[in-house]
């Protein structure tokens, strides 16, 4: 049995996103700005695209621009809101401790170039303190930037709440909701964001393709520069199969989500369940607040990539912390951020489900789970000196 | 990631797991702040390692180089078992991701650490050149 | 009949390429990042992409950076000299009128930055002078950023003697090969070229893939900010698909580039001496040191958006000018900088052809252009004028 | 670009190309730098335009503009053809892409620019309101 349990990596492409995306190969394979039939084929294409995604935000066509990922999303938001504050003289950025090293690293950059940044601490179970934000807001803050769902512990912001905030003190927000779209509802209006980002892969559409919403009348920065392309903000053709198919999967998961998401929540909630009944195992993470289909325990006494290895050699695949900061040997940001300390942070194991997930499955990772985790501790050290004390 | 069949091997079937009653030497190194501690058991006659155990919390990488390395030092003598570097750990398994040759480095002080128990309970002096250098710090060997 | 001659524009995905990709979007759908074995299917994946690429152009694999098209390289390129430069006192960069717009606009953004561009002209046939670049290069020249091909005009550059002046004067050379790549040979060794950007849609892969070759030793800087992907290089998730296409369409295009380019000449030939046949027809760029695929020819007494569409209605489609600047009012900065006066410019027509064409619709095209150039000529005031004149 | 199908229709099948001989009204605006010249020519009987014709140089929507113009004013009085207005032409072709709506600029005022020929022929003057303001820069308008 395999069973792909890392959706907040990546996930695997709908058949509906592939079938959409297709016809962009060997049909309506010309370039969008090319005045012919075969380009002006893939501007409609493109158009259509635009649109469903922007109606399925409660945004305009025109405010939505296709990048190539959540990561350049992320980048192009806060340097734009990093420029449009220098020019008024506002060098002051505020985020959180937990946000992805998309966020984390440009601010990084922004701070070597005179901006001032403020992280907030989050509370234990990752949200942040809204009056922590707004005693951080001064009149020299250009943006205010937070995660909507966070990818490694799944803990959900407050968005409303924050986006209604930043109105009153009159800051930008931005929010990374790339693990939140396609699985929480997303409402750029009446939430009061005023960029968000957001990654095709997360909700079983294609890699390579992102976007940007930015309300009108915010000046865009680019940050490839080139031809006229996405109204000269975003230079490059258009990677239309992969623009085509995150239109198409974003539907197909907007249009399901009140069915799906429950299903997904009670498969989650049944997993961190049986997880808890072994001892010495914590969740990370907020019971409630928490992505549909993220879990995230602490196994004490344990390290995680050992504790993934024998997993996956069951045929379950899972993650320590985020994908992307596989490879590095420092604990996750955000585990440490929430409270964890080091040991336990690195006993950290995340299964991410999506609605391709089956109760069997999470079946199947109660049975193959307390084994290892049994095995894994019995020459474990840590986990004999953990024991001793107690 | 990507380890080699040896490193998977290893891994996955760890040899000598467990502890020595009555060790003849025992040494921890590395650090949980890490995420690797390998402590070495090593019982040792008439100046030959007879056995050698471990328990290790960590990684794949630091399992299957902690297994490597008992395996390698058991029926070895002192002499011998003292020279084991970590390099021929990492090759004896194939080779290791570079991001994982501190592991390697780990089994190597591992069992130098075990060693240096031996040399002091015995009231002995280790010779100097395999003294353990690691001083606990993993992103030294990173 | 339907006949697609935009191949400079875009072009139409190769089977091998499709075949490639598709295992990406339904089995190897995992982030190669992460350490499970779906994932480590997609690093293997990755890996020999990087490797089948960097062979094919005289690199090695960790000289290869996956980008999401040729502009984010180019931009890349661009941006890692000027700052690796700025940091030895070094602000001058040089470059040529006849660039791509991911190349001028990159540049301009850091005219901005305090930086000094010289853009060289060129001879009427689109070619740099050797002794011109000789002279421009300072003592604080950082760059000297020239494109392998051009574009719009086709004309190829001689890249191995302008690596080796860069490389005798010590200076950083970059080429963006985004129309040579697939169609003319590459060795970055053999033609001292530090740094060189490629577009995997250009050459029958798919879109939304791109790579930036950097020369061993050269610290790059990223654009984008995030995840370790990319040795830190360049964040967000690996568009895994269209990097395993990329690399499919490469092996198969540099593989069968002696017998292909041969034939694609020959109907290129064969078409423009049809076209020169026309009255008032010139050829732009070079006669030789051209594309293999490469028309573009001026229409006198018309202009190329009518020309285009009637081609079109004939189901013949064209360009005019680049297609990235369509949508632009201002004829194409390359054809006013191999001298042509607006007027002409407005009349150019690009047809480029590929190892798909076929010697039946070059013949096609020869058939169907004289009628509508006479249509349009025969309402249009400035044909008129012209022969009155003469 | 996306023409409205009535623009593609004007574009492959102009009505009024060509030219009169002896026009009672001839106007040229644009020029070649932008791409765009429309040379428009007017047979007026008893203060009606009886017949319009064009020559145009310029793109698909210059062409569809030209068409859509002349065939507006045709039959019109003088009056009638004067209050033509660049949004009319537009809207009767269903619409132009933004970077065209230029082109529909360029038919009002060629066809004011042959009125005023007209009217300057006769030794009349034209109504101040009514007069051409283009001065060939298509960047204005574009
Ligand atoms: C010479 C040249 N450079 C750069 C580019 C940009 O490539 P892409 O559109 O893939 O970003 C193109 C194509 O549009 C090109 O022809
Ligand atoms: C919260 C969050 N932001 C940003 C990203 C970056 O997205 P991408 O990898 O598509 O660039 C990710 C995923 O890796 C993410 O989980």
């Amino acid at each position: 049995m395999i069973i792909y349990a890392d959706n907040a990596a990546t996930t695997k492409m709908s058949q509906t996103a592939l079938d959409a995306m297709l016809p962009c190969f060997t049909e309506a394979y010309g370039n969008p700005s090319s005045p012919h039939h075969i380009g002006q084929e893939a501007a409609k294409l493109l158009i259509a695209a635009r649109k469903t995604i922007a109606d399925l935000i409660g945004a305009e066509p025109s405010e939505i621009i296709f990048t190539s990922g959540g990561s350049e999303a992320d980048n192009q938001a806060i340097v734009t809101a990093a420029i449009l504050g220098a020019k008024k003289g506002k060098k002051h950025i505020i985020s959180t401790k937990i946000e992805h090293h998309a966020v984390l690293h440009t601010l990084k950059k922004l701070e070597k170039d005179g901006y001032e940044v403020t992280l907030l601490d989050v509370h234990e179970n990752g949200i942040v303190r809204l009056e922590d934000l707004d005693a951080a807001i001064r009149p020299d803050t250009a943006l205010v930037t937070i995660m909507y769902a966070n990818n490694e512990i799944g803990t959900i912001q407050p968005i409303a709440e924050i986006g209604a905030l930043c109105k009153e003190k009159g800051v930008f927000f931005h929010t990374d909701a790339v693990q939140a779209a396609g699985h929480l509802p997303v409402n750029v209006k009446e939430q009061n964001i005023d960029m968000l980002s957001l990654s095709a892969h997360k909700f079983h559409g294609p890699k390579g393709a992102g976007v940007l919403f930015v309300r009108r009348g915010i000046p865009i920065t680019a940050i490839i520069e080139g031809g006229a392309q996405e109204r000269g903000k975003r230079a490059g053709t258009e990677n239309m199969p992969a623009i085509v198919g995150m239109a198409a999967a974003f539907k197909e998961a907007c249009d399901n989500m009140s069915e799906n998401m429950p299903k997904v929540q009670l498969l989650r909630d049944k997993l961190i369940d049986g997880l808890l009944k072994l001892d010495e195992v914590i969740l990370n993470g907020d019971r409630e607040k928490r992505l549909p289909g993220n879990v995230n325990v602490s196994v004490k006494g344990i390290e995680g990539e050992s504790l993934l290895m024998m997993l996956d050699m069951q045929g379950i695949c899972a993650s320590s912390g985020s994908a992307c900061t596989s490879g590095s040997l420092d604990p996750s940001h955000v585990l440490l951020a929430i409270g964890l300390i080091h040991e336990v942070a690195h006993g950290s194991l995340r299964i991410s489900l999506s609605e391709y997930t089956t109760e069997e499955e999470v079946d199947y990772i109660l049975e193959k789970l307390p084994p290892i985790v049994e095995r894994l501790r019995n020459m474990s050290p840590v986990w004999k000196k953990m024991k001793e004390v107690k | 990631m990507l380890y080699s069949e040896k490193v998977m091997d290893h891994f996955s079937n760890p040899r000598n797991v467990g502890e020595i009653e009555n060790a003849d030497g025992v040494g921890e190194v590395g650090n949980a702040k890490c995420g690797d501690i390998m402590k070495i058991y090593l019982k040792i006659d008439d100046g030959v390692i007879t056995d050698a155990k471990f328990n290790t919390f960590g990684c794949g990488a630091a399992i299957a180089t902690s297994s490597m390395a008992t395996e390698m030092i058991k029926g070895k003598t002192i002499d011998e078992a003292l020279k084991l570097t970590n390099k021929a750990v990492a090759e004896a398994l194939d080779g290791l991701p570079p991001v994982k040759m501190h592991c390697s480095v780990l089994a190597e002080e591992g069992v130098r650490t075990a060693m240096l128990d031996y040399y002091t309970k015995r009231g002995e002096t280790m010779p100097e050149e395999y003294r353990p250098k690691c001083d606990g710090d993993c992103s030294e060997c990173g």
